[in-house]
């Protein structure tokens, strides 16, 4: 919790570089929409490594991360490529261990939305109706409890509170306060369960002026950072600001489904390129050709 | 009677199994929809014969009446679409495990005759052969909502004898039956083939039609255990031509918009 | 929970004569703003009794169904008339047990905030870091439960699910879906946490338009009635809509002091009146005087 | 040095608790604050030398910048001029148990020497002499804020032996100490007569300061308990007349606002 403090207006290089170490435990979060991928492909071209990556639905983004081997462990409760298939790396990871094997932690849904929820409220455990009759609940870290009152079993799971957590939203104001709408999914959560949060934006308003619906604010005396990003959720989007690039997600299966593909794509694309708007240059141009 | 004489059909399977889930949601239930195959499905019915039904997707967006599909659960057309948006962390808490959902869609890589759901890994789970995306939603859908329907194609590597994990509980493994306060489970499984719903006392699913030209023996070798038959198994009316031409445009609008 | 259906559109008099019987607990939420006066006058014009009364706040529309004795119980956590001072009709009650004993369960802000929430979760309790040592504990419901992986005790409370939560907006649309802004307390909580929910509203239009921040929708298929009733806060407020009479509540201090002053404006502008539109002319004839 | 002469002060006692408690605000922190006097001396605060404190009503407004003071914690100025909006549940689970409070304000009806706090009767529970409102947000407050900040005036029936009644911990009814992962608790209490803060080693509370022309004697007999007094005791600084002429404008405004 860094209050009484406002968050400090930077590039993303340098919110990479001073708030995510080696070892941290990591929460980039974004439900299909607002996905921090320029964050993501910051932090593969530092090197950051032995990351416990937090997520509900790695997606893309996290296959690669995992692919390149910054992931020791993976907190997830849904790992899939959206309308796709599967993530080849984790799947290679998880498989076959490579580059190195992956440890998993996973939960439902329900389960992981209850535990930032706590996290973000101060509280060391969730309950909720969850987990019954399936086998989750030998793999998910998980515990029984009985009400006081009725008696009844619930399910229990830990409090998450990643070190960083990283969001991108459509817009900071000039004080540093974050607003994001549409679907938000669990960041709001995430975010205030952190130690320190990043957020990137697409852009920096005098005033917040959402365009869509479920307007959510995150003051800047929550945040640690905030970097601009136009374009930083390719290729998830910014509701108000940019459409999803559906093909780059089918392009992803044929790109990760051969280690050596991925490889090649990464040294272009993210190694080979120095920051979010050469990375989207590199995209467009290479488009034709992956 | 030359009309009626077996032809091609003029339609997929796929297009059978979707017009079948969407005739299983009524007008104004309350539905908690997953993307593909439900989707096209709630979809279908909410343009046909639901046009109150309230869709939710779990990236919370409830009541949402999309022009074309989604190709993912949280595409922009759902929250613009939507009645209203809220956090993944209400939808779960308020909506789904609140009590609110009367109807569920599930699918999964793997269904055992008591319609017990894998869709966590394929194999062992510390030496899996697939490891599978994993429970998302499902384990929740499968114990809050009201009554769960499940879409899933026929295969022997899907309908198997005992699933590689239980992801989501249907029956229990043993067919012991649902666990306390938690809704009526699975009430049917429609695949390409045909119709599954669980008998009465045993729990097990039995095939209750089959699609126009599809033979019991079709269902049989692609189910992984002795298939139980109702007796007074019936054939599923084939879609309408308005079924299909609602579900037809609302796939070339989708493609449209979603640029191919 | 009503769901599958639609909220009927209905007057005031036939959604309260429906869905309130004798002996039932409910719940008549409102942080300030956009409490439902209209509905607790229509209750105490029917006569309802045997009440309990469930509220974060008892404030004035509390104080005037506790004297007219419609309560046998009130759950809440902070009895005041805000900004002036006491309760003298929940006072007398308690201090002096008129016109009936009153009991009381309480609670304090948080531990009921987290009471509905679990009622709207569909959770028999909740947790919260709350209570710690006080006296409160020794007559709230509560327990203490230990967290299953930190071990530290936490407070406990029952869910709280009321038979009725009646509440006031600003908008309905005309399929039935209420909209609410400005500062919206725990109303939907307490909404979705009740059997049956009646709304009171500023106005049906065509489409929800929320004119300030925070808009908080509640879907026709939760809503068992939903009755038309501007200025049915008064003397509350709606944002957007009217402005709170703050010097009604100042007059609420003399009139409330004393049982025959009290009785006497009960029968005047309540049960002298047919309906909350009356009852608003009364009150503005009646100001000079009283 | 004539000027230094004591004259009558030109402003009241209410006007040099409010002035006080105003300037334990910091610039950037963040605080929970009640309506009244708390509410006058943080909007003092953000007036003056404290233009980015952040404010936090109860009512769920965070970050409001009210022009006029609100009568009520629910004032729809608080809304329109907050950052953002949240629900009440929200405002008490991920704001103030997050832990995300620098400073919360209390005030009571009963304190005792180790600043417990009675809001809930004067008298027994069953058989109250005096019913007060109760508890509202104040336990959590009390234990979830980083520090309180405790505004009181001064009278025998408040400063008492025992509270009747423990709403809100301070250092417990012997003076323990506090619970556990329960924030500094009460460092400072602001009364119309002086300062009081809690003593490092007894957590009693003594007297500090007096507000210039209280004699010692004006707060020992207006304090139920054998008070203890700092040997370094201190004379407040009287309101400047910058401090004053904010407050009286912001008063005036709020005059002016509702009405009279």
């Amino acid at each position: 919790m860094e209050s009484s403090k406002q968050a400090k207006l930077t590039t993303l290089r340098d919110a990479i570089a001073t708030h995510v170490a080696d070892g941290a435990t990591v929460a980039m979060e974004g439900f299909t929409h607002l996905i921090p991928f320029a964050a993501g492909h910051e932090i593969i071209r530092q090197g950051q490594s032995d990351l416990t990556l937090v997520r509900m639905t790695p997606d893309v983004i996290y296959d690669q991360m995992i692919g390149v081997g910054s992931a020791r462990k993976l907190v997830f409760s849904w790992g899939g490529n959206p309308g796709v298939g599967s993530l080849h790396r984790f799947r290679d990871a998880v498989e076959h261990g490579h580059p190195h094997p992956l440890e998993l932690e996973e939960h439902s849904h329900a389960g992981m939305a209850a535990r930032y929820t706590a996290g973000a409220s101060g509280l060391p455990f969730a309950i909720l109706r969850g987990y019954v009759g399936t086998d989750l609940a030998k793999h998910a870290d998980m515990a029984t409890i009985a009400c006081p009152f009725t008696g009844e079993e619930l399910a229990a799971v830990p409090a998450l509170s990643p070190d960083i957590t990283i969001i991108h939203a459509q817009q900071a104001d000039r004080s540093g306060n974050v607003g994001m709408w549409g679907i938000t999914g669990v960041q709001k959560e995430a975010a205030l369960a952190a130690t320190t949060t990043i957020v990137t934006v697409e852009e920096v308003v005098d005033e917040l002026t959402p365009r869509g619906p479920n307007h959510v604010v995150l003051p800047s005396w929550t945040l640690a950072a905030i970097a601009p990003v136009p374009g930083g959720a390719h290729p998830s989007y910014a509701m108000g600001y940019s459409r999803r690039d559906n093909a780059f997600y089918t392009r992803w299966d044929r790109i990760s489904r051969d280690r050596d593909v991925f490889r090649d794509w990464v040294e272009e694309h993210i190694l080979g390129t120095e920051d979010h708007a050469s990375y989207m240059e590199s995209i467009d141009r290479g488009a034709g050709h992956v | 009677m030359f009309e009626v004489q077996p032809t091609l059909p003029s339609y997929s399977s796929d297009e059978m199994m979707t017009v079948t889930a969407a005739r299983f949601l009524s007008d104004r239930q309350v539905c908690f929809v997953g993307i593909g195959l439900p989707s096209e499905a709630a979809n279908l019915a909410r343009l046909s014969h639901a046009p109150n039904v309230v869709l939710i997707y779990e990236s919370g967006t409830i009541g949402t009446k999309p022009d074309v599909l989604p190709l993912s659960i949280g595409d922009g057309e759902l929250a613009e679409k939507a009645e209203f948006v809220v956090g993944v962390p209400e939808v779960f808490a308020y909506w789904l495990q609140g009590g609110r959902i009367d109807l569920g869609f599930l699918s999964a890589a793997q269904i055992d005759r008591y319609g017990n759901l894998n869709s966590t890994v394929v194999g062992g789970y510390e030496e899996p052969k697939v490891r599978l995306p994993g429970a998302g939603g499902a384990p929740e859908i499968a114990t809050s909502a009201g009554e769960v329907i499940i879409m899933l194609r026929h295969s022997e590597r899907a309908f198997v004898p005992s699933v590689d994990f239980v992801t989501s509980v249907g029956f229990g493994r043993g067919g012991e039956g649902r666990p306390e306060r938690a809704g009526r489970g699975p009430t049917v499984v429609i695949t390409d083939l045909g119709v599954l719903r669980p008998d009465q006392s045993s729990n097990e699913l039995t095939l209750v039609a089959t699609h126009p030209g599809v033979s019991l023996e079709d269902v049989r070798v692609k189910t992984g255990w002795e298939l139980a038959i109702a007796p007074d198994l019936a054939i599923t009316e084939p879609p309408t031509d308005g079924e299909l031409e609602i579900l037809r445009d609302l796939k070339a609008r989708t493609i449209v918009a979603h640029g191919g």
